[in-house]
């Protein structure tokens, strides 16, 4: 059963239509990659998908429910996660403080006002253990804003993670992150991939991990859908290779 | 501490007569407040020859700023009454100020004597016995300027601002000018703090009255466009009070206009006024007393004259009974605390403003004297 | 963190000892006024810190929540009958119309950033002051009006007493609501509020909530301040007041609820200290240039306000401790 | 060749954080010279140290035989050095022409051209030419972000990992452009992409826990899987 | 006919004169992002000096010149000691620059007096003419030319030179802005006293408008021009423009027509244009 579908989906910025009819459809438990050359839409996709921007056409479904219409906040709660390409983490706060606001929103403590929230030992227990998995229980105090580059991706994960979603939605996860470290990211995504059962959808630049993980891989050029199939039929479209790949990576795949 | 309680009776064998001011000595109407301390001062020294004495007693004044904040205005009152234990009150430069404070001299029992703030109210809908007011209030102004300018058959538009001070004014004024058999065509309201004031004017102009009478206070003035716009070559004739001098220069436009002025310093005829300017004049570097500045005087004036009365007796009922219809000499000429709502009932002036060889700003120059009687105001506690 | 939690816990509790024994060996009751006014304004700029450092809301209208509680105090008790039910029942009023006033300047403008939304509040305090000048019948105007206190909050030393008791009352309440779960997202909203959003947090509802509990808590301030005064005029709907909340909270630190009350202090003990001087000497009788002078050394030497700054001397302190037996090269 | 820039033992606090503790390289004129190391070692500080916006407590910075340390940062530019920020410091609400003129340090005839050449080389932002910088993609941003460093007659420009968040074929280019400037531009360069930093790389030194901890020429570091596994965790 | 072109007329006037008060802050506020509570103290100070050395030299254009040098000497002083320090923070803007404020208008009092100054125009520009009923007041003309000409002064320099662009960038990132070899320390400083300039400006150009100026006008008009910038769109030139004549020409109608609104006229325009029309009537194009 598809978990995640979209009919038709378009938008429009001015004149520029930066998805264009979109429709695909994601199977639960499917680990999809989506790659296309820059601006091909595929952020504005998942900006779509999980709510930032609402469509000038067309449809989202989650496990068949139209949820088009729907916040951020709603679709957070129904079950889309997502991580972002630009990092995206509350600057002034603790790495801590913000694993612990992932979690919280996850075991949806949302509304308590009297008690303390680190009397919620279970979030705060789970927050560690989240900042654990990502290596930075060195920087648990840090204030986020303190972080370098691929230490907030890190931290950008855990909060994905900690919310918990049945379908997560990985914006160049690995962008800028240490050569040394990336494999371990990838460890961890695969092992939610095969125990946790998550729907995963991944945008990458990094071909050989796409090539590794993915079940499936779409193509987006110029907001359009231009093939969704199997990894080793992609990279057999003249297209895929001539403008997105060039030469770099014929090399390295053969 | 006993003045706490309120019990002021036994307060009458103190060496002292305490005296605390509140005014405005910092903030939007600082010159008004400055003006009232140094009436005051200069009243003290009048009223006992120097000596500052009276009955027998020590007068020791202290002076707070209110800046115009009502809360201020409470705390530095209420200072003066605990800590500085005064035995009158005086002030405040502003109305709301005033209003805030008149509770207190209820709780305190102690006389305040209200100068130079003009609402209505004061000595209306929130008198108690402990409040007298030397200075005039809107009512007279109102009818005041009514006095100068109305008779049977005159039309009169007015202008005044969008607020308490406007309202009360217009109202005041139209209640004496229809008495005297004026009709009030139009009523104009202005925001105070605008600067385009043409829109106004120009209803002002279709009304077509005979005057327009304008109730205005503060810095933003209208008269610049009063005069832009003609209106005294359309046959409408201007009237106003005539302000402080540092707004009187603003008025050069408006120079032949026939109104009323609460003061200025040439215009009462008395020996206490000559002394005034002369005192004034050789205190504060050769300047002339200004609007308020008699108010403090005559504020001085009346609470000495009160003791004197009592030979030295501060307990309030004494007094209350002592001022009520008490009359006193000030600058201003002959003062009476009227019986019912303590107003003091007081000469104005109605004057017409003129240029004068070397003075920079257009002078009031005296009609005829508006006589307490005549400006009376009515009665409204 | 525990640690400095518990001693400020413990310097709390001896400021608080000695703000109650104070009366009983103080018999100077403009001290005690100036207490109270400390107390009304530090819960007005306790208020203001739940928008401003804990949402990241700037409010140039806090005022007319203010006005809304001075107005309903004012009108019910002259209106009615001085006593303490109908205190409480203007009190209620005043929640009422301030929560449903804040409920709705909420939906309507907190989808605005944060220039236009400050904006938009002046523009509403603005027309509370036209109404309040307008409606004369009610509110008598610009001038306004005095009516009476109830009996039981005459006595000044009985009416410190219950401010003192609300002030650390709403301080309590304010301090759990802000530890808490959801008071947590209101600090991710000021961050990124995109963000907490995405993360599931209906936005929306967090910032009614902090303006709506900001909205009658200051409505609560100006019912005080309004029996303070007995008294109550258009002054209280004015940018003055909304600057005083902002000052105050900015002095003392935003986003640490204390600072709000110790900026309260600082500004209401300085303007007593400046005034008195300018009494005395004539230097001092242009003392708004010295409380000017306060207000931008404030800024130079507490750039995070005073309790702010403290805590981060506080914390740096303790980090380099922390840091110096693992990384030996920190230099002291 | 000459030594261009020479940064000597340099050390650096943010606050009260220690986070170089040591730096040491050198970049020859003509030549691409990478910068290694995992996250958080402190590539971008050293960066940020060289172009003032982390200011240096000790050590020195010699470029073209002159001291730079502490100078302020725009001094620092106005020698000719440009810089490709980590964050690609893209002005969000200034549109991608607006971008370029800030970065505009002359109108004269090369920059016409260097301005001509950079549209070939990223075609997409003449396309987007008059679109906010803020409303770009990821990818758009980046080259916007190398575009604005080429456009002026640099002599040495930082360039902190400019291939992340480029699509393949794009990170190519930048690649070909990097060494076609190589005649008139030195290069300082910052990356993760080790295909992209082994290719153009002439010389590398390697940042860890704030200090250099090993450098030489790149072709060694290719070849020598030990150091690779040891430093940078691949083999 | 009449009515509404006098109507019009000084409703344009008085939207140029705000206009004018807001250019300033159109710059500092606008396009420099500094919440500059002060700003309506360099513009009492312009007044003040302005008129003061016109009452010396019997000079409008003196007058006019010693505000716009006053002007310019404070902006630098301000941003110096006092903007310098707190870019970027509007919280310690709010407390710095209300510290100022208090300084700036009590030392007016200072040096020229707790008194209000009067002010009239000069020989030259005094009066009106009187067209059938149509009562051109000859300021009021020399205000919308003055205007006018500002903005296309103010404009053109914007717009051909990028200044405007290395401003705006250097608030969103600054560091960049440095990175690309401008002293943005110094383009901050001198926009900052064009800003003030402009203030003072406003400032002795009212002068004879009102025929008064008081200590406290500062905080008065700088509400207003906060409102005007708000309305018009942060750091649009021609927004300002457009939002000063909207509220000059509200103003003048509504105190016409529905004189009952009047005192709210501003807020509700305000109101209105937030609700509706959230990031301002103009934004800045990009
Ligand atoms: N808010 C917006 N307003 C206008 N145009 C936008 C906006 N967001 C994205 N675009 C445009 O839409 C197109 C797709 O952008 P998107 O960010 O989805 O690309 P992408 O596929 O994620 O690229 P990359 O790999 O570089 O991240 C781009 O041309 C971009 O400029
Ligand atoms: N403002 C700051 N305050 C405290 N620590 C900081 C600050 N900025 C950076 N750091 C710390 O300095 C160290 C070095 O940071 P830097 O950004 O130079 O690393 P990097 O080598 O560029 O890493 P990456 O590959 O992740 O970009 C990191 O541990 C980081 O946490
Ligand atoms: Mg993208
Ligand atoms: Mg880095």
């Amino acid at each position: 059963m598809a978990i995640l579908e979209t009919k038709d989906l378009t938008i429009k910025f001015g004149g520029h239509t930066a998805v264009d009819n979109v429709s695909f459809t994601v199977p639960e438990k499917e680990f999809k990659s989506i790659i296309g050359p820059n601006g091909a839409g595929k952020t504005t996709l998942f900006n779509l998908l999980s709510g930032q921007l609402k469509p000038t056409g067309g449809d989202v479904y989650l496990k068949g429910r139209n949820v088009t219409k729907l916040s951020p906040a709603k679709r957070a709660r129904l079950g889309i996660g997502r991580s972002f390409q630009i990092t995206n983490v509350f600057p002034n706060l603790t790495v801590l403080e913000n694993v612990r606001l992932a979690v919280q929103s996850k075991r949806g403590i949302r509304y308590i006002m009297h008690r303390n929230k680190s009397s919620f030992r279970e979030i705060m227990d789970e927050a560690h253990r989240l900042i654990g998995l990502v290596m930075l229980t060195k920087k648990t105090d840090f204030l986020a804003v303190n972080l370098a580059h691929g230490e907030k991706r890190k931290l950008e994960i855990a909060m994905l993670l900690a919310l918990d979603t049945e379908i997560l939605l990985l914006d160049e996860p690995t962008a800028g992150m240490s050569l040394e470290e990336v494999p371990a990211i990838l460890d961890v995504i695969r092992k939610i991939k095969e125990q946790e059962s998550k729907t995963i959808v991944l945008i990458e630049h990094k071909m050989d991990m796409i090539m590794d993980l993915s079940d499936s891989i779409m193509v987006l050029f110029n907001g359009r859908l231009l093939a969704d199939d199997h990894p080793k039929e992609i990279m057999k479209n003249e297209q895929v290779q001539s403008a997105y790949l060039g030469g770099l990576y014929d090399e390295h795949t053969a | 501490s006993e003045s706490s309680s309120g019990s002021g009776g036994g307060s009458s064998d103190k060496e002292t007569v305490k005296v605390g001011v509140l005014a405005s000595l910092t903030g939007a109407l600082e010159s008004y407040g400055k003006q009232t301390q140094r009436g005051f001062e200069l009243g003290l020294e009048y009223a006992t020859d120097g000596t500052m004495e009276v009955a027998g007693k020590k007068i020791e004044v202290v002076f707070e700023d209110t800046e115009t904040k009502p809360e201020v205005a409470v705390q530095k009152a209420t200072k003066l009454l605990e800590e500085d234990e005064v035995d009158f009150l005086v002030g405040s430069s502003s109305s709301g100020d005033t209003l805030a404070v008149l509770p207190l001299a209820e709780e305190y029992e102690k006389i305040m004597v209200v100068e130079p703030a003009v609402a209505d109210s004061i000595t209306g809908s929130e008198f108690n016995p402990y409040i007298f007011r030397t200075a005039r209030n809107s009512s007279q102004d109102a009818v005041a300027g009514a006095a100068a300018i109305a008779k049977d058959g005159v039309k009169i538009a007015t202008l005044a601002p969008d607020y308490s001070f406007g309202r009360d004014g217009v109202a005041a004024f139209k209640g004496a000018a229809e008495k005297l058999g004026a009709e009030v065509v139009h009523e104009e309201y202005a925001d105070p703090a605008a600067t385009d004031f043409t829109s106004n004017i120009q209803k002002v102009i279709e009304a077509k009255p005979d005057y327009l009478f304008v109730i205005w206070a503060g810095a933003n003035s209208p008269w610049n466009q009063i005069a832009d716009m003609k209106l005294q070559d359309k046959g409408i004739k201007i009237s106003t009070g005539a302000p402080d001098i540092a707004a009187l220069s603003a008025m050069e436009p408006l120079v032949g206009m026939e109104g009323f002025s609460v003061y200025y310093h040439e215009l009462p005829d008395n020996e206490i006024n000559d002394w005034l300017v002369e005192e004034h004049k050789k205190k504060y570097d050769g300047e002339v007393p200004d609007l308020f500045t008699p108010g403090g005087m005559s504020a001085a004036i009346s609470i000495v004259e009160a003791i004197k009365k009592t030979e030295g007796d501060l307990d309030p009922d004494t007094l209350i009974e002592t001022m009520e219809g008490m009359s006193f000499e000030t600058p201003k000429g002959k003062m009476t605390f009227r019986e019912e709502d303590h107003q003091a009932l007081q000469t104005l002036y109605a004057i017409r403003l003129e240029k004068k060889e070397g003075v920079p700003y257009p002078v009031p120059v005296l009609i005829r004297e508006l006589s307490p009687e005549e400006t009376a105001p009515p009665i409204m506690n | 963190m525990k640690i400095l939690q518990s001693r400020s816990n413990m310097f709390m509790g001896i400021a608080l000892l000695i703000l109650v024994l104070f009366p009983l060996f103080n018999d100077s009751r403009s001290m005690m006024i100036l207490l109270t006014q400390i107390f009304i304004f530090g819960i007005f700029a306790m208020s203001y810190d739940l928008l401003l450092g804990y949402t990241g809301i700037v409010s140039f209208g806090h005022a007319m929540f203010f006005g809304i509680g001075a107005y309903s105090t004012g009108i019910f008790l002259d209106r009615m009958e001085p006593t303490m039910m109908w205190f409480f029942i203007s009190l209620l009023a005043g929640f009422a119309v301030a929560g449903i006033v804040s409920y709705i300047v909420g939906l309507l403008t907190l989808r605005l950033k944060s220039h236009f939304y400050a904006m938009l509040t002046l523009a509403f305090a603005g027309l509370f002051l036209v109404l309040a000048e307008k409606w004369r019948t009610l509110t008598f105007g610009n001038d306004g009006f005095t009516f009476r206190t109830p009996d039981f909050m005459k006595d000044r030393m009985t009416f410190y007493f219950a401010c003192l008791a609300v002030m650390a009352a709403v301080y309590f309440i304010l301090k759990r609501f802000t530890q808490s779960p959801a008071g947590s997202v209101l600090q991710a909203i000021r961050e990124n509020e995109q963000r907490a959003e995405s993360l599931g947090f209906h936005v929306l509802h967090y910032k009614i909530i902090a303006s709506v509990i900001a909205g009658v808590l200051a409505s609560l301030a100006g019912s005080l301040y309004a029996i303070s005064l007995r008294f109550v005029n258009t002054s209280v709907f004015t940018m003055d007041i909304t600057l005083d909340a902002l000052l105050m909270t900015i002095i003392g630190g935003v986003g640490t609820l204390i600072g709000a009350i110790i900026g309260a202090g600082l500004i209401e003990f300085a303007h007593h200290w400046l005034t008195e001087l300018a009494g005395t000497y004539p230097i001092f009788e242009r003392w708004i240039i010295f409380f000017g002078i306060l207000y931008i050394l404030a800024v130079m030497f507490f750039p995070a306000g005073i309790v702010g700054s403290l805590r981060k001397i506080g914390s740096k302190k303790k980090t380099v401790k922390k840091h110096r037996p693992e990384e030996k090269k920190i230099a002291g | 060749m000459s030594t261009l820039l020479k940064v000597e033992n340099i050390e650096t606090y943010i606050g009260q954080y220690h986070i170089l503790q040591g730096v040491s390289f050198e970049v020859k004129k003509g030549e691409v010279t990478v910068l290694l190391g995992r996250n958080g070692a402190g590539k971008t500080t050293s960066l940020r140290s060289i172009m003032g916006l982390t200011p240096p407590s000790s050590g020195k910075i010699i470029y073209k035989g002159e001291e730079i340390q502490g100078l302020p940062t725009f001094k620092t530019a106005d020698k000719g050095i440009g810089y490709v920020p980590e964050d690609q410091g893209i002005f969000g609400d200034l549109t991608v022409e607006e971008n370029m003129k800030v970065a505009m340090r002359k109108q004269d005839v090369e920059t016409k051209d260097r301005m001509n050449w950079i549209i070939d080389l990223f075609p997409d932002l003449k396309k987007f030419w008059k679109k906010a910088g803020g409303n770009l993609s990821g990818g758009q941003k980046q080259m916007l972000s190398i575009a604005r460093a080429y456009l002026n007659d640099n002599d040495l420009i930082l360039i902190d990992e400019p291939s992340k968040g480029l699509a393949p074929i794009v990170v190519e280019k930048v690649m070909e452009s990097i060494v076609e400037m190589k005649e008139r531009t030195t290069i300082l360069l910052v990356e993760q992409n080790f295909i992209m930093a082994s290719k153009i790389g002439d010389r590398f030194y390697i940042i860890d826990d704030g200090k250099t901890v090993h450098d030489g020429q790149m072709e060694m570091l290719v070849k020598d899987d030990d150091m690779k596994k040891k430093y940078l965790g691949i083999a | 006919m009449d009515l509404i072109i006098n109507l019009a007329l000084n409703g344009l006037a008085t939207g140029m004169l705000i206009f004018l008060l807001a250019a300033g802050l159109t710059l500092i506020f606008g396009l420099m992002d500094v919440l500059n509570f002060a700003h309506g103290g360099l513009f009492a100070w312009g007044a003040y000096s302005g008129v003061w050395l016109y009452a010396l030299t019997d000079s409008f254009v003196l007058g006019i010149i010693g505000a716009v040098v006053t002007g310019l000497i404070l902006g630098m002083v301000t941003e110096k000691f006092i903007i310098q320090p707190v870019y970027g923070n509007h919280v310690q803007q709010i407390l710095i620059t209300l510290g100022f404020m208090l300084i700036l208008s009590e030392l007016l009092k200072v040096v020229w007096g707790p008194n209000q100054l009067s002010a009239r125009a000069p020989e030259y520009l005094a009066g009106s003419w009187v067209i059938g009923d149509v009562i051109i007041i000859k300021y009021r003309l020399f205000i919308i030319a003055t205007g006018l000409f500002i903005f296309g002064v103010v404009q053109l320099i914007l717009k051909k030179t990028k200044v405007g662009l290395v401003v705006r960038a250097g608030v969103m990132n600054k560091e960049m802005v440095e990175a690309f070899g401008i002293n943005i320390k110094k383009v901050f400083m001198y926009v900052f006293m064009v800003g003030s300039a402009l203030a003072a400006l406003g400032g002795i150009l009212l002068a004879p408008y009102s025929g008064v100026i008081y200590a406290e006008m500062g905080m008065e008009f700088a509400i207003l021009a906060f409102i005007v910038v708000v309305i018009g769109g942060m750091g649009s030139f021609p927004g300002s423009l457009f939002a000063a004549i909207l509220v000059g020409m509200t103003g003048s109608f509504m105190t016409y027509y529905v004189p009952e609104l009047s005192l709210a006229v501003n807020m509700i325009l305000m109101a209105l244009v937030l609700i509706f029309r959230p990031q301002g009537l103009f934004t800045v194009k990009g």
